[in-house]
Order: structure tokens, then C-alpha cells, then sequence
């Protein structure tokens, strides 16, 4: 389904990740979370320039047309650096939502846009596309003629810090609606303080707002929607949970203790041995979930839930041993390894838990 | 000096003790601000000179010679007024360790020193050593009496307060590592001591760095002998593991044992009390805990018919299953909640502190790789390693800095 | 609740492990489970001599008037011997079945009969009390007068090949009956062929057999005869876990591979420091277990509970590991290991699995 | 000969072997039984000189001088009618060993003998050696052209059967372990050797002690170069692993991939697959195996892209924890049924021998932990544990028989 070739995805990955080495370090990402908009804006306007911010997007809107493996590639890269940019809701749910159901005009208004980095977009509510469904939603749309309104409060709304849009999920009776909400003055946004200092939370209050309403949308598009949000995100953690593996992997061929380097112990090695198995496991199902959805392959449900739970519990749990392995100095905040864990734990509740994907995964070996 | 001794009674024990307190305390005064506020320091005194400090050393140490059992009575006694300054024979480690290992002459000059006051910090870790405590790297070298010392420690408590430190030192480079060692009562307060909080995962600052440069310390505050500090050192962190040992199993006294534990009460709160896959989880990570509860039962059964018991040294190493299991589970039950933080999101704040503080019992004094080592070399008799330092120079060991 | 002093306790309990380290030795084992009975008859009649058997028996019943702890203190010897003698179904079960719903006369009988080793009793049938429930019961029992007659067959029964009562439990509608069946021509047996080979199950076929009622099963004693026996089964294998355990620890001081003890290996080493963990504390419950039945604590369900599947998983856990820490060596018939690890798991299903006693133990504590 | 050469089209190859098979190869003589069944070695002698045993061998070593690619037409020929004799470049173990390391005599009189009938066995393990497979104690010593052989190996396959076995012995007790060794190529039918079939923990018997008490082995027989054989066995178990891998996919290959797992079958069967948590530890056991399928396949790709692949090394570990765990849950999901065993008891049956083979892969070939050790120092470049017998002459090191 993506329209970019082997070489060029290839290209695609390799200028981004040198670029990210050269440019994305420590001391950038601990100033970018340390400010209210949560991000580097330079990165992200690379990352325009480059074209990953349409790689999901076609290419008559603006895009390159990539596929899932492409979106897949670029969240492992931003995974690999912890980059706390607003690409899975802007450029791979909300970019996937306009093309499926926004009309003709919305989508060549928006789209090249968000290609063009000159977009961000939030998501939240409730509905499968949403990544963090607010439980407690208060919210109402109510129609006049053409236009609709919303009034309420929506709470676990990621990035809407400085999002032009926000893309507003509403459930209702199993029935799924979108509407995309300009920031106005009509919403006001509480900052929520987050575990994740990397992570942006806020709460919208909603007051006669106007809205677009995204139309007809099947359950079926959604649940591509959606399991295309889930198979990026497992690639973001399993290129995360690779860079932490790797940062502590260093530092065990590198510290000594009892004049030995503290790799050479065995107890370590063997931890080492048992990560690695889980990182590979990680990497595999995100790649399969990705190449099963560009292929339409019937099991791609399947790969998406194995992709979601391997990934949240593999990224947990190296996150974790990466802590135990350096010891007292990933105790402390300057050290960053804790950063990878507290990312760790702030995905484990994206698009459901792990065993809510173990069990659908079941049922899609039942179903085969 | 109180005339009490080791024939009293516990009645006649807590007849003095409390006629005393009724005689010198004011409770009144100790929460007071401003010129009303007691002075801390001769109220200290006056508990020292009374020989209630540290009932149970003998009177040529400024005790009262009393047993344990005797010394409990008027710790108890000071604990229900809430007064400060008994049982600082089992609390305050500066204190002990110099009772315990120091010279004569430093009993003498140091203890109505440390026990009237001081908070004493103990100096050992530090950032090129980590478990391998005997590595350090803090260069201590003559300068006519004294001592000139220059290094960097870390993971001090207290360091901000203390006005001592039991610093622990490199005197010889040219022996094995654990014979060039030397322990020195340190005074904190000088130039070239600089003290800065770590910022920890928690969000606390319990610890600190300390960075010592070209600081003094006097021949005379060795404790122990040149050379042979690793020894004395080995008593004050024993005494140290065993004043944290106390601290938690005092803290444990205090919670409600038949409380209901926090995992149900978050299942209930988020109606997943009723999930087969939750309960689970929950009934083992309980099980876990009491089953903990249960081997140190045994434990101090053990100590109380044998003196000793081996148990104790699986706490620690079971707490960290214990710790990082619950908050595990009780992250998954909150859901996309324990994304928040803060006082309005007081359960999720608990939860996020409770799964980064697991970390200070399976890194914090001792890892868990440690402690299994120790496990399984002095319970199991399992062979050790062969150690690639042990009859080699320190300053040919190699190190990460090289 | 135990009529024994604690030093006679000390004492019974050194005189029997003594007994076992002189006597109890592997090639009797062997021998043992190689013959029909499946136990050494010289073994079981010293355990008489030495009042084992008559542990849980009364006083004034031919006894010693010993409690739960008692109990425990020898099946953590058999335990560690791996003993195969009928104990748990003649001296546990149904001496305490018999001591609680056994007419007068019935007891006088049968208990200083089973104190003195003249007596072996299997254990089968439905109901808690039964160790291993048939679930595909086809008994029926019919009356006429103070006669009962039993008709049909029972699977998964103990010891039965050379007991002289089978006890067997029918559970209908919720209330449990229990009778005692002498072995006889109306009773015969097909031993089932067993993955632990020290296990001895086999299925009666009963045509017309007499049998003795007992009387009165109130649900509290049927509850306190299995909460008795799960407490001894978790004491036996708290006791054979800790002796595989050990065995495991002299190979690992004493094999060298690579020119050091393979016990000086730090992967090694945490394996063993982490299996002491399981076996202290299944010690610990077992313990607990014994002793809050015998202070007829309100906490002795939760205990028990804990105990059952603490032991049982443990055990398997530790057992499992040994052949894993022993190599190759263990992967044969030859050595022991795997007669500890199939009593590991051929403990699993008696008196219900872990899960269903994690599950238990739960409900214990909300209640407290 | 057969006239094929490394031009030869598929379908010429084709052609050529179906129609030497059509002329030469009788199906029902070698089901028959009694005077009309077929001569095993004179059906090989026959594959030998067409050059089909080892196609793509060059032709001076009796093969074609073909590709793997072209050789696996004539495999599947030879297959596709059940017929012996072929693809013995792949997995005749001896031949090949004498191929890539044999002296040219060896192979000039050996291989002839090795392609046209004899199974040839692999004797390294040791009782005293275990996972030190550098270990070895058995005993060359030379008496003229000989050498006479004395000790024990153990978990040898095939060594029932075996005409010769490719034995690892020690001929210098005086240097470091690796470099006293020395491979011979040893004729297992002769006095002073003594096969005894190993019962293992599943009731099988695939492995056998071999005792040899001064057998002989003539110095012509030597794999390799005496005191050098450390180097020559490498190859042999690397192609033993190969095979044996080789072996295991290609069983895999044959089971239908979509049939339904046999724990899904088991739940169902006991009414206890709806139980949530039933279903959560099968989800993951089928996860775990799945992973396992996705990281070979990729180490397939990365294979065919670069020419090895990292991954590979992870599946036999990976394995452990899916054959045990299955087992595991297999037991739990038939409760108190896996007590039984036997014919009549299939699934039990079944169930309990997975439980038991699953050591065949966590301890045989090289247990899990030294398999943890080879993924973390070859793939992860950790540091190697300091060695304690690298320069020690061999009968200096300390053993478990000292």
C-alpha cells in the first residue's frame, strides 16, 4: 500500500536518523519538555522538510504516500530519541481520520498543512480512533443547519498545548462521531500535570465551540484508523526500548567495578541475554503489524494486538531492567534512563492494556 | 547522673525517669517559635549529663550500664512526651561506631561531642566505586597532623546537617584495595566541602553529593587505625543496615496491619475488583508480601532461640518483588490515570512514587545482584567468585577512568 | 491443640529424620516404587513403632493426640525422603474423617488399628474432603436397614491396591456422604498408569460392596478434615523441596566445569538465591498454615489457602530448576531429580489447583 | 558418473536423475522383507558412483561440482520416492567433517567408505566435563602407529549404530586445555567398546554412554593434526548444530501451520476456555511462539541480505521458555487427568512427555545458560568473564574428581 519504494524508504530512514544523531540530543530534549509546548519546533519543521510529517498522507493532498512500514520507521526513530513530538496525533491519527472522512474541501484545506508542518492537531474524547478515551467525557454536539456546536468538558487530551485543532471523539451507543474543533476562544485548556514530564495532558473546556463534523464514519475505516495508530506506537516503542537496551548495554562494557567491566558479570550478561530476546520480539511484532496492514492481509488484526502488548510490556519492562542495571545513577533525574521508563509507563494505556491485546489476540487465533 | 542501675526495677526505672522528665521537659516550649523556642542543644545536655542518651553503655561512657530491656523503658517513656535524645545507643551511628571502634582518647574528646548534638553522616559511596565499596578513590595525605582530603562521595543522607562525617578514605595506593583504607571522624563544616542535593526519580532529595576539596581532618580523628579503616567501616554500615532495619520495622508497627490493603481498595475504586486476571495478580502480590511477613516471623524467632538467623537477608531481596510487583499492578488498575501526577490525582501521584521509590530498595544499599550474591555465598556456602582484585595494587585495578 | 510438649515434638521429629537418613535411602526408594505396594512395609511399621502413625489420632484412641503442626513436622520429613507410604489418606484423612463422624464402636476399631500400622486406608470418590474427586462419578449408594450397599466405579483413588478400607466420598446436590468400604471380592481394582511412577492411583469397581456410613457430615468438619490435610500436603512438600533443593546446592559447590565449581558462577548463584526465597517461604506458610489450625485461628482458611498454592508452585518451581542446574546429568532416569519433579507436579491437582487457591486466599482476606 | 555439470538446467537435471531413478531404484524390494529386500550398500555404492550422494561436492571428492540449488533437485527426487542415499553433503556428519577438515589421505580412503553405508557419531560430551566441552579427559596415548584409547563420553546419538565415531581425546595433559586435544575418526566396533543407551527423563533413549577401554584408533585416523583437534571439532559441531537445525525446520515445515494450537484444544476440551485467566497465560504462550517464528524470519532475511544474522542465536533460548511454559499450562489445563499417563491416556500422555523434552532444549546442545553467555558476549560484545583455566596446564585445573 505505500507508495514510496525499498530505496527511498530507506533513504527516508537513514537522512532522518543521522539527522536526529546530529541534532536531537540530551540537552534539546530535557529543554523542549521543560517548556509549555513540549516540543523542539525546529525538529519538527525538519522533519516537514524532509516529508515525514506527510509520509501517511497521499501524495495529491501534499503527502508521499507512505504506508504503515513508513510510519512505522519514522515513530522507531522518534522513539529512539524520546522526541515528545505531536506526530501520532496529528500526522497519523488526525491525517488518517480527514482522509477517510473529512469532505473533499476539509481535506485539501488541512492536510497539506500538516504536511507541511503548519498543523498540529490534538486528539481526545471517546471512540476507538482516540488514544486516551476520556472516561468521565461531558461533552455534546448539537447541530444548527450546517454547523455544529460543542459544549462540555474533555479531559486526557494530548498535545492541544498549542494544537490549532483538536480532533474530538464522541461515542455514543456504540455510534462514533469526530469533530474537529478550531482553538478558540470558545475552549480554554487546563494543563494536567503528567508522570511523564515528556508527556502533554490537558483538559478542554468547551463553550458553544464550533465544530466540522467528520462524515459517515464505518466502523471498519475506524479500525484502520486505529490499528494503524496502535502499529506506530509499537514501532515508537520498540525503537525506544531498542535506544535504552543499547544505552545500557554501553555502560556495562564501560563501568568497572571489582576491577572488572560490570558486563563481564555473569548474572548481567544473562539479563542482558533475556532483554534482548524481548527487544527482538518487540521489533519483529512491530514490523509484522505494520507489513500485515499495508498488505490488507487478513491477520492484521492479529499482528496489531501481538504488536500492542508484546511492545507496551517489552518497552516496560527493559525500561525497568535499564534502571536496575546502572544502579544508583539511573536513580536520579539527571541520568536518563528514566526518561525511556516514564515513557514506558505513559504507553502502556494508549488504545487499551496489554491484556485487553492478549485477549483480542486470542480471539483473532480463534477466528483464523 | 541519675541514680539508677541494673538492679532497678522497671517500676523504679520509670518512677525516675518519669519524675525527671516532669522535672526538666516542656513540651510547650519545644513547639514554639521565635526567643520562646528551646535551645535543642542544652536540652540535649542535660539528657546526656542525666546519663539517658544511651542508658545501656556503661557509666564510664557517659551511660547508665542498663540492660536493653531496661533502656526501652525510658526510651518510652521520653517517646510518649516526645522528647528528643534517648536511645542514641541505637540510633545515632557517629555516636556507636565510635563506642563501638574508636580510640580511647576519641571516646573521650568525641562522644559528649556527638552526643549532644551533632548529626553524624556516613561518607562511603562513591560514583566510580558503586558495589564495590572497598574501590574508593578518596585520596586522604598527611600534612603534618592532619589530613588533606580530596575526593567525591555520594548517596550521603544527612550530609546537608551533619556537622561530622565518618569518611571513608584512601591512604595507600600501593596495597590491595581492602588494606589501604582509612576511616576519619570528618568535620563537615570547612572549606572545601560542598554539599548538593540528588535529584532522585522520586522527586525527593533524600541524598547528596559532597565534594571535598583539599578539606582538613586531624590524625587524631582516625577511627580505627591508618590503613586498617575498612574494618571499622564494616561496623558502622552494619550498625547503619541495622538503624534502617529498625526505622522500617518501627514504621510497619505503626500502619494498620488489618487495613485493607491499597491494591483492593484501587481494584474496587475502579470496578475491577470482579476481574478473574486482576484478582489473580492482586492474590499473589499479597501472598508475596505476607509471605515476607512470615519468613521474618521466623527470622526473629531464630535470633531469639539461636542469635542469628539467615532469613533475615532474604527481606530486602523479596521486598523488591514485593515493591516493583505492586506497583506494577496497581499502575495497570489506574489506567490511563496514572499518566497524571499531583495533588489532584493524589492515587496516581502515590502509584508513580511508589513504582519509582521500589527502586531504592532493589538498587539503594546494596543492588539486588548484591544481595543474591551475598545470599548465595554466606547462606548457601556457594563457592565465590574469583576475584580480580584482591592481591593487586589498587592503583593497578583497573577502573572505568582509565 | 496438639497434646504433644514441645520438646517430645523436638524429639519425635529428630528420631524420625534420623530413622529416614539412616534407612530411607535412594535404592529403597527405588525398590519401593518398582513393587505393587509402592511403599517400604519396614518403613511404614517403624513410623508405627515410632507413634507416627497414630500422629493425628487421639489418646484414648490409640494415638498421640498430636495437632496440625504435628502432622506437618512428619510430612515434611516424608517430604524430604519422598517417601511413598499411604500417610496422608490413611493417618490424615481418614483417621480424621473416622475421629469426627466414626460411630463409637467404629473408631475403637478401626483407629488403634491405623496408629499401629495394621491398617491401610485409600482415599476416593467426590467431595472436599477427597483428594483427588472423580469428576466422571458413576457411585451410587442404595440402603436397606443400617446396611448400605455400594454399586458402580470409582477413578483416581489412592492406595488403593493393597488398603483394607476404601473411604469414599459421594457429594450429591451440595451435601457430602462418606463410606467405608472393606476391600473384598465385591471391590475390585485397576491400577492406573501414573506419570509420577511413586504414585499409586487406581480404579475400584464396586458390585454390591457393604459399606459403613459415617455419620452426621456437618459441612465445618468436612471443611477443618480438608483444611488438615491441604496444611500437611503443603508441610510434604515444603519438606521435598527444600531436600531437592539441597541436593542441588552440594552439586553445585562440588561439580567444576571450567576449572571452578559451577556454584561460583553468578547466574548461577542468583538462581539459587532466588529458588531459597520460594522455599523459605513455602516453609513459612506451611508453618503458618499448621499453626493457626491448631489455634483454631479465624485466619486458618486464609493460611491454608496461602500454603496450598505457595507450596505447590514453589515446588514445582524448585524442582524444575534442579534438573535445569544439575544439566544433563538430571535429564536421565538415573538421577533423583526427577522423582522430585514429578511429585512436584503430581501435587498440582490434589485438593485443587493454585489458581483456584489464590483465588481462595483473596477471599480470605476481603473477609478479614 | 552421471554426466551434469554446473550448466545443466533444472529440467536437464530433472531428467537426468527420474530417469536414472526409473532404471536403478525398486521401492518394493526395499519394503520387502527376507531374502527379496534390497542391499542397503549396494544401493548406496550405486548413488556413490552415479555422484548423487554428494552433488555438490566437486567431482575429484566423488560429487558433480553442482550448486546447493541444482543439488536440491536430485534431493527431492530421491525423496519424492522415499529413496536413501542422497544429500549426504548435508547431513552425513562424518563425511562432511572429513571433507572440510580431513587430510587428503583421509578423504582419499575414507570417504568412500563413510558415503556408501556407515551412520558415523559425534563423541565430545564427557560425565566430568558437562558444559566445558574443551574438558575432555579421555585418554589418547600413542603405542607405535596407533593410539590406544581409554574413558567415558556420554550423550553420543546414534552410537548403537554407529560404525565410526568422530572422538575428541586428550594427547597433552600439559598445556592449556584447548591445545591438548585431538580428533580422531574412531571404528566403533571393536573390543574395549561399550555402548549403553542412556533412559532419559522422557522414556526415550536417543543418547548413549560410550565406555572405551583401550580400543585402538590408528594415527592414519586422525582428523585434523595431532594436539590441534580443538579446531577440527569446531567444524564437526557446527555442522552438527546445522543439521540438527536444518532437521527441526524442516519437521516444522510439515505441520500445518493454521491447525489449532494444542492449548486452544485443551481449554476447549475442558470446558475451560472462556476463564479469563486461562486465556491470557495461552494468548501469551502463543504470543511467545509466534515472536519466536517473526525473529527467524527475519533472521532469514537479514541471512539472505547480509549473510548471517544475529537473531538466530536467540531462537534456541527462546524456545526454553516456550516449550516449558506450554507444558506448563498444558498440566494446569488438565489438572488432575496429567496424572495419568500411558495409551490410554493420550493427551496426558502427550503433555507430560512435552514437559520432560522440554530439557531436551533447555539442556541439551548447550544449556540456557551457556547460551545466555554466547548471545551476550558474541552479540552483545559484553566482556568475557575472566577464564581461570586459559593458561593452566590441563592437568593442573581443578575438576569436580579432584
Amino acid at each position: 500500500m505505500s507508495q514510496i519504494s525499498d530505496e527511498d524508504r530507506q533513504a527516508l530512514r537513514d537522512g532522518f536518523a543521522r539527522y536526529l544523531e546530529a541534532e536531537a540530543d540530551e540537552k534539546k530534549l530535557r529543554s523542549a519538555i521543560a517548556n509549555d509546548r513540549g516540543y523542539d519546533e525546529a525538529i519538527w519543521q525538519q522533519m516537514a522538510e524532509m516529508g515525514l510529517l506527510g509520509i501517511a498522507i497521499a501524495e495529491d493532498s501534499g503527502g508521499v504516500g507512505g504506508g504503515a512500514i513508513d510510519v512505522a520507521l519514522v515513530m522507531e526513530e522518534i522513539g529512539k530519541k524520546l522526541l515528545p513530538v505531536p506526530f501520532l496525533s496529528t500526522c497519523v491519527v488526525a491525517a488518517d481520520m480527514i482522509s477517510r472522512f473529512g469532505s473533499e474541501a476539509i481535506q485539501q484545506d488541512l492536510l497539506p498543512k500538516i504536511a507541511a508542518g503548519e498543523l498540529v492537531i490534538s486528539t481526545g474524547g471517546s471512540g476507538d480512533f482516540v488514544p486516551l478515551s476520556d472516561h468521565d467525557l461531558s461533552l455534546s454536539a448539537k447541530s444548527s443547519a450546517a454547523d455544529w456546536t460543542l459544549n462540555g468538558q474533555v479531559s486526557f487530551v494530548s498535545h492541544a498545548g498549542n494544537a490549532d485543532y483538536h480532533l474530538l471523539g464522541l461515542q455514543e451507543d456504540g455510534v462514533d462521531s469526530a469533530y474537529l474543533v478550531k482553538a478558540s476562544d470558545a475552549v480554554s485548556k487546563d494543563r494536567l500535570i503528567t508522570n511523564d514530564p515528556a508527556q502533554r495532558l490537558f483538559k478542554l473546556h468547551l463553550s458553544d465551540a464550533r465544530a466540522i463534523k467528520l462524515e459517515v464514519l464505518d466502523a471498519d475505516g475506524i479500525g484502520q484508523v486505529r490499528m494503524r495508530a496502535i502499529a506506530a506506537l509499537a514501532a515508537e516503542q520498540a525503537g525506544a526500548m531498542r535506544a535504552i537496551f543499547e544505552i545500557t548495554m554501553d555502560y556495562l562494557r564501560t563501568r568497572y567495578q571489582f576491577g572488572r567491566p560490570i558486563g563481564s558479570f555473569q548474572a548481567i550478561k544473562h539479563m542482558a541475554a533475556e532483554l534482548l530476546v524481548e527487544v527482538e520480539s518487540a521489533t519483529s511484532a512491530a514490523l509484522a503489524a505494520a507489513k500485515a496492514l499495508d498488505a490488507n492481509s487478513p491477520d492484521a488484526a492479529k499482528f496489531v494486538s501481538l504488536a500492542a502488548f508484546t511492545c507496551k510490556d517489552a518497552f516496560r519492562t527493559v525500561s525497568a531492567q535499564a534502571i536496575q542495571m546502572h544502579g544508583g545513577i539511573a536513580y536520579t533525574q539527571e541520568h536518563i534512563a528514566h526518561l525511556y521508563w516514564r515513557r514506558a509507563r505513559a504507553g502502556l494505556p494508549l488504545f487499551g492494556s496489554s491484556d485487553a491485546h492478549r485477549e483480542q489476540y486470542l480471539k483473532s487465533r480463534e477466528a483464523a | 547522673m541519675t541514680i539508677l542501675d541494673r538492679n532497678a526495677s522497671a517500676e523504679e526505672i520509670r518512677n525516675v525517669v518519669e519524675a525527671w522528665l516532669d522535672a526538666h521537659w516542656d513540651a510547650e516550649k519545644r513547639c514554639a517559635k521565635g526567643a520562646g523556642r528551646y535551645d535543642e542543644k542544652s536540652w540535649l545536655t542535660q539528657v546526656f549529663e542525666a546519663g539517658f542518651c544511651v542508658p545501656s553503655w556503661p557509666i564510664e561512657y557517659y551511660g547508665l550500664g542498663l540492660s536493653q530491656k531496661q533502656s526501652a523503658i525510658i526510651e518510652k517513656a521520653f517517646s510518649r512526651r516526645n522528647a528528643e535524645g534517648s536511645a542514641r545507643d541505637r540510633f545515632h551511628l557517629g555516636a556507636i561506631t565510635i563506642f563501638k571502634v574508636g580510640s580511647e582518647p576519641l571516646k573521650r574528646t568525641m562522644l559528649p561531642i556527638m552526643l549532644t548534638g551533632p548529626i553524624c553522616c556516613l561518607l562511603y559511596s562513591e560514583p566510580n566505586a558503586g558495589s564495590d565499596l572497598a574501590g574508593v578513590r578518596t585520596k586522604a595525605v598527611p600534612d603534618g597532623d592532619d589530613f588533606i582530603i580530596t575526593g567525591q562521595k555520594i548517596w550521603t543522607s544527612n550530609a546537608q546537617e551533619a556537622e561530622y562525617g565518618m569518611l571513608l578514605t584512601r591512604t595507600d595506593w600501593d596495597v590491595p584495595k581492602h588494606r589501604g583504607i582509612t576511616f576519619f571522624l570528618f568535620p563537615m563544616k570547612q572549606d572545601g566541602v560542598e554539599v548538593k542535593p540528588i535529584n532522585q526519580i522520586t522527586g525527593e532529595s533524600e541524598f547528596n553529593e559532597v565534594f571535598i576539596t583539599g578539606a582538613r581532618v586531624s590524625a587524631t580523628n582516625i577511627i580505627g587505625s591508618l590503613n586498617q579503616g575498612w574494618t571499622s567501616f564494616q561496623t558502622a554500615i552494619a550498625y547503619e543496615r541495622l538503624i534502617m532495619g529498625q526505622g522500617v520495622t518501627e514504621r510497619r508497627g505503626k500502619s494498620k496491619p488489618d487495613s485493607e490493603p491499597q491494591l483492593i481498595r484501587l481494584a474496587r475504586r475502579q470496578g475491577k475488583y470482579d476481574d478473574p486476571v486482576i484478582r489473580q495478580k492482586i492474590a499473589q502480590a499479597l501472598a508475596h508480601r505476607e509471605l515476607n511477613g512470615l519468613n521474618m516471623e521466623r527470622a526473629k524467632q531464630e535470633i531469639m532461640t539461636n542469635g542469628s538467623s539467615s532469613l533475615m537477608s532474604l527481606g530486602k531481596l523479596a521486598m523488591s518483588r514485593i515493591q516493583h510487583g505492586e506497583a506494577a499492578i496497581a499502575t495497570d488498575l489506574l489506567g490511563q490515570e496514572a499518566l497524571l501526577d499531583g495533588d489532584d490525582s493524589a492515587d496516581a501521584a502515590n502509584v508513580n512514587f511508589d513504582a519509582a521509590k521500589a527502586y531504592m530498595n532493589s538498587i539503594g544499599g546494596g543492588t539486588d545482584q548484591i544481595q543474591k550474591n551475598i545470599i548465595a555465598e554466606r547462606v548457601l556456602n556457594l563457592p565465590k567468585e574469583p576475584d580480580m582484585d584482591r592481591n593487586v595494587a589498587f592503583r593497578d585495578i583497573k577502573s572505568s577512568s582509565l
